[in-house]
């Protein structure tokens, strides 16, 4: 259910935005996610940004086994 | 490996209380978790259970069968994701219909598809709608700019549903839930939160190993305890809020009805359809196609799998009758399907 | 001539012999190349390699190459995967009417120049052409002809447990080249085709050691196919770690985006090479003094257990089956 | 199995092993057969003769064969031609998605028959699945190796003034019958394909004579095609007898229906033997004991004037250019 | 201006005409011709009988040398 | 060769009379003659001319160009007979058109496209209607089965012609004219007999050697006379009155109109077209095409060599920049035009 993909965004424009992963580039939809800019991170579905990337995995489980 | 995560590692592997019943609602957790070996760590007393958060997997065969007269006998151009291309409808699959002439476009996005009727005024195209909170905003997208483009040639065959139900009707198969990252990301976690005062227990995780691993020792130590919970293990991405404008547009193209899910049948309130003012965008509307009910096969235990009250190698066809290239039931098609990961993951040896 | 292919053109009077005169012959004159109904070939005793590979790739340029470059390549390759010096070639074509002339030429022109890169030589064709609609474009079939090198005894059977598995480059450019080419999903990245003639690279391993038990380009199916392949005909389980898979960056950020692995996405000039664990460095430092396997690595080993099996070390450090790869690659999005 | 085949077929994994094995190996199985990469042959040394055609006939079944016995006996006869035993077969398939499985079974069932008939092996295949509309069913490409007799020594240079012009039977039938298979223009006649492996029949010529200078199979442009090639080729002219050439009855009422000309259509079980005059007679009484070419007759002999040219001596007894073939065949009213 | 073929009648039904020109059959319109019985001659041109063949060739010659 | 014919053959073979001009006028007599060899019985005072008679000569460029039009933008089925396929239009041919993607059908009879019409409502179909007298019935056939079976997808390009006319503009081209056998087997022979009393001399003949030697062995012995003459060398097909049921059909379908003739210009009354009832079933209404104007190449003699003004080989590029693989005009491209026939049986050596 649902396939992301991590990805950095290159530019925005128009409600959509250039999204790059690794070299692989495209434009989708960031018609969904408000104030988006060059830099941010992005989890991409199906052409669309479904929301910011805040963290990096590795922070984020260091922080939930820190409180476990 | 980062120090947390093998510590999360050591938890799982030196678990020693009661049987658990985890059961990975997203495909791609139940594929990721095969993919990484996970499951060859668990103890004998922790059980995966793959439910039924693969929306190929949970498309009634009479979706597969009412797209295929769109393509055959209505020529329409039938776009989808490649994840339904050889799903088995009564008859035969999107595959078999294109070996007989029907034109299938796989796409990226729902909005290629718009894109792609937009350019082609000659055709008349049909997007298959299919998947969970994280895709189908994408679709009503596709929709809402369709109708800005005034296109008179597109429309969906929709079969979207929604989650919050389905943990209820699922309740008594798990202990705890590995709730779906990407349905939460749209949705939020207040459904969770909801599902705690039920009774039903859960977290919300990400896709990658550290991810995986951390959630499953979360669910362990939490389960301790005896009650009830919930944890967002996955706020890089998982807002409590979720995503307000991907809710809002779903709310304004979509309303919600009841729908079957194969293998689980009608849950109430699961599904989505188009609302009033985007009927014409309704493949079945336009095309006035008949009531259709599919045939799946009698053999398949596909509703007890994805209930978790059989294993995949316990149906009587899997591996032999039932493979990947020949699937008879639907969780052996896709390939985050419970049937088709152990079957690709040697499930049989190691799974 | 006119600017396009016709059926005129294949319908094997004058204006077939000018069209393969002006185009074909104008690229592969060489003293073996026959007017006739065959070459005839002078050979010496011994044991000679023959393959045969359909080309249909679409689209038939991409970057990196295009579907002459690619049907040299291959059959050049699958000779070398024997370890036989490719000596001659037959080539096939089926064009569809109304295929431009310049973009023929462009193709021939390829394939001369792979040919001679690769020390074949091209001495017998064919040309048909098709209705429009009868075939898309233009198809391609090469024959080669080699000859096998006396220390050379590689075959897919001949794996053996403690046998190193060595790729002679990062893996998958062709099958995702092919896939940005065909410009469905509004993906863009920089990748171009691995397509590459091979001779050279295999003459340089067995060089360094006769002791190499297969060898294998990676096509149809990609690296995991072939890793199957070997594994079954050889009856030895095969071990890899993912780790030490190369893969480019673009590529990896392609099949992350349609849900794919690399693993299962064509090569057109990459080898998988079996060789003594102990051979193993002595052949990676060969290939990369090599022009088109800068970036071979040991990606895993052959053990005696699991037989039939490709194994997978993951990234944290846990083993599980490869899945065998089987049907047409689909972009997902679950 | 599905009882078609699919793209699954040919992507390289489980399903196209499967495809291979249960049709193609299970009807060409021989000890040079491979499963790798290619076939290994070991050969003596001497003159070898390579060629490679591809077979696009639509339909690519006819009454009296189909693309499977055509595709053997085109390569077979372009080796014979050349006084060269045949003795391996490369197989190229191009198969368009959903071709029905049991026709792929009938089609290599043809194959091997045809290649036992012929004396030849079929060492090495491909095979590979296009997508629906991207060919039209079947595409098969073969390339063949056959090693020339010592006394062979024929081509189409070598035709000489005073040399014999012999067909080894009534000519056109295969054009004919395709023409009449694809019922575009509702006439029914009785026509099969000429379609056989004419070896044998080359064999018993080169032990009648081994003054053979031109063999030449009317394939693609038919008889007069042929002829105008070896004018050219040879630089001699070429004088045809118009009541001597061997036509059935249909194949002039097709041709009288639609404006064609038999010498046009394409054969491919006749030859065009060259042999001087003296020669003709003998060679004649031994194609009248072969099973292919009951029909055979001296049609027209080699004159030193005229050079490239094809005359035709009309029933009225007058003499007129054979028109030069070039272009598709059109059905014509005017 | 009109290749023209001449053929045997093998049956005539319903205003059509199957003719036979040495073993080549087809199904004609045989509308324009009046009285066509199998056994005629025809001379065939675009897919309809355009006149009967009352005599062969070589008798009509004949006859106009011998008249000339 | 049995006795008239070498009779016949004698007869030509020793003329000595004045020179003659004879037109063959059928372009099947042209090819005939060629492939029969017969020119080279000819004495130095016998000229053959090749006559307008090749539907496909004749054809103006601008037809070929709305056929392409109908193929390419109103995405017609073209059916059309073989002779037509490569014939050059303005910018390409039919050849073209269809690697362009046109569908172009071959077909044996219009009464084909008429039924190819009918098992194909979703298509529409064009018959491209070009040809004599003989040609013209089974046009007319087609239409009025395509009016009784109904059919809405089914139409005609009209460029049918009738000969009369032309003869009297080619009246000084020619001592006599060999009459085109099929035209008249559905004409008849009045035509010719009027023509006598304009002064205009020919005989009606067939197509086998026998008939073409014995035709000319006619003309010349009648020329002996000085006076004009008519004479049917055909009786055996050709009957006075022709093919009454066929004339009658042409006249219920189709009106005379002007009409081009490549080559020749426009020549008064000797064109047809449908008839107001048939409106329907015309093409260039039916797609309201515009008026087209075609462009022939400046350089081609076509229209000269029609009229006898001048030999194929006279014409700069013929066998050079025109053959039959490249045409430029019209005579170069059917089988039966005069510069293919000169270009393919050596008319520059022994025509
Ligand atoms: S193995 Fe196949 S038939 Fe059995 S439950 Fe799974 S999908 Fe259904
Ligand atoms: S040779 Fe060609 S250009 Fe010249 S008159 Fe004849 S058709 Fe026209
Ligand atoms: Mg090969
Ligand atoms: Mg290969
Ligand atoms: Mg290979
Ligand atoms: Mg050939
Ligand atoms: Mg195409
Ligand atoms: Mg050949
Ligand atoms: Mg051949
Ligand atoms: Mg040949
Ligand atoms: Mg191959
Ligand atoms: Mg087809």
């Amino acid at each position: 259910m649902c396939v992301g993909l991590s990805a950095r965004v290159i530019d925005v424009n128009d409600g959509t935005a250039l999204i790059d992963a690794s070299g692989a580039k495209r434009r989708i939809s960031a018609e969904l996610i408000d104030d988006l800019e060059p830099g941010d991170y992005v989890m991409v579905h199906a052409g669309i940004a479904i929301a910011k990337i805040t963290d990096s995995d590795q922070d984020e489980t260091n922080k939930i086994m820190e409180k476990l | 490996m980062e120090n947390s995560v093998s510590e999360a590692k050591d938890i799982i592997t030196s678990y020693h209380g009661p049987n658990l019943r985890i059961m990975e609602v997203c495909g791609t957790h139940t594929h990721e978790i095969f993919r990484l070996g996970i499951r060859k760590l668990l103890p004998e007393s922790i059980r995966l259970i793959s439910g039924p958060g693969c929306p190929v997997c949970v498309t009634p065969v009479g979706y597969i069968d009412e797209a295929i007269l769109l393509a055959l006998k209505h020529h329409a151009v039938i776009c989808t994701f490649g994840d339904l291309i050889r799903v088995p409808g009564s008859e035969m699959s999107l595959a078999g219909a294109r070996q007989q002439g029907a034109e299938i476009k796989m796409v990226y996005s729902p909005l290629d598809s718009e894109e792609y009727a937009k350019e082609h005024p000659e055709k008349n195209v049909v997007f298959l709608a299919v998947g969970f909170e994280t895709t189908t905003p994408a679709a009503c997208l596709a929709v809402k700019k369709a109708r800005k483009d005034g296109l008179q040639n597109y429309s969906l065959l929709v079969a979207n549903k929604t989650m919050p139900n389905a943990y209820l009707a699922l309740k008594d198969s798990a202990d705890a839930f590995l709730y779906p990252g990407h349905v939460n990301a749209i949705a939020g976690t207040a459904v969770c939160e909801e599902l705690v005062k039920k009774g039903i227990s859960g977290v919300v995780t990400g896709f990658t190993a550290g991810e995986l691993l951390t959630a499953l020792a979360v669910i362990l130590k939490l389960s301790a305890s005896g009650k009830p919970f919930f944890r967002n293990c996955y706020p890089r991405v998982v807002r409590p809020d979720g995503n307000p404008a991907a809710q809002a547009v779903m709310r304004e193209v979509m309303e919600p009805c009841d729908t079957e899910w194969r293998g689980l049948g009608i849950i109430r309130g699961s599904g989505l359809r188009l609302r009033e003012p985007y009927h014409s965008f309704d493949a079945r509307l336009r095309y006035a196609l008949p009531k259709i009910t599919g045939h799946s096969s009698l053999l398949c235990r596909c509703g007890e799998v994805l209930q978790g009250k059989c294993r995949p190698n316990d149906c009587k066809v899997f591996g032999t009758g039932c493979t990947p290239q020949h699937p008879i039931g639907a969780c052996m098609v896709s390939n985050e399907g419970a049937c088709s990961a152990y079957y690709q993951y040697g499930g049989t040896e190691n799974g | 001539m006119d600017n396009t292919v016709t059926l005129a053109h294949g319908a094997g009077g004058k204006q077939t012999s000018q069209l393969i005169d002006s185009v074909f012959k104008a690229h592969f004159a060489n003293p073996d190349f026959t007017a006739d109904d065959a070459a005839v070939l002078q050979v010496d005793s011994g044991r000679l390699a023959f393959t045969t590979d359909g080309f249909i790739v679409s689209p038939y340029e991409f970057p990196g190459g295009n579907i002459g470059k690619l049907s040299i390549c291959g059959t050049v390759n699958d000779l070398s995967c024997m370890g036989a010096k490719p000596l001659y070639l037959a080539c096939s074509f089926v064009i569809e009417e109304g295929f431009p002339l310049d973009k023929l030429e462009e193709i021939a022109a390829a394939m001369e120049k792979t040919a001679k890169e690769a020390g074949v030589r091209i001495v017998a064709g064919d040309t048909k052409v098709a209705g429009k609609g009868q075939v898309d474009h233009i198809f391609i079939t090469t024959t080669g002809i080699g000859r096998l090198m006396d220390c050379a005894h590689t075959s897919g059977k001949y794996a053996k447990p403690g046998d190193a598995v060595i790729v002679t480059g990062d893996i998958g450019r062709h099958g995702c080249a092919i896939l940005l080419a065909r410009n469905e999903f509004g993906i863009d990245a920089d990748v171009t085709s691995d397509c590459a003639p091979l001779w050279g690279t295999v003459k340089k391993m067995f060089d360094t050691t006769d002791q190499i038990h297969v060898v294998r380009d990676a096509t149809r199916g990609g690296v995991g196919t072939v890793l199957y392949e070997i594994a079954d005909q050889s009856h030895v389980g095969i071990q890899l770690d993912a780790q030490k898979i190369p893969v480019a960056g673009e590529v990896s950020g392609v099949c992350g985006m349609l849900g794919l692995e690399p693993l299962y996405l064509a090569c057109e000039g990459r080898l998988v090479v079996f060789v003594p664990k102990e051979q193993a460095q002595a052949v990676v430092d060969t290939l990369h003094q090599c022009p088109y396997s800068k970036n071979a690595a040991v990606i895993g080993e052959v053990t005696a257990d699991m037989p039939g099996k490709v194994v997978m070390k993951t990234e944290i450090g846990l083993q599980t089956l490869l899945p065998q790869p089987g049907g047409e690659l689909l972009p997902r999005i679950c």
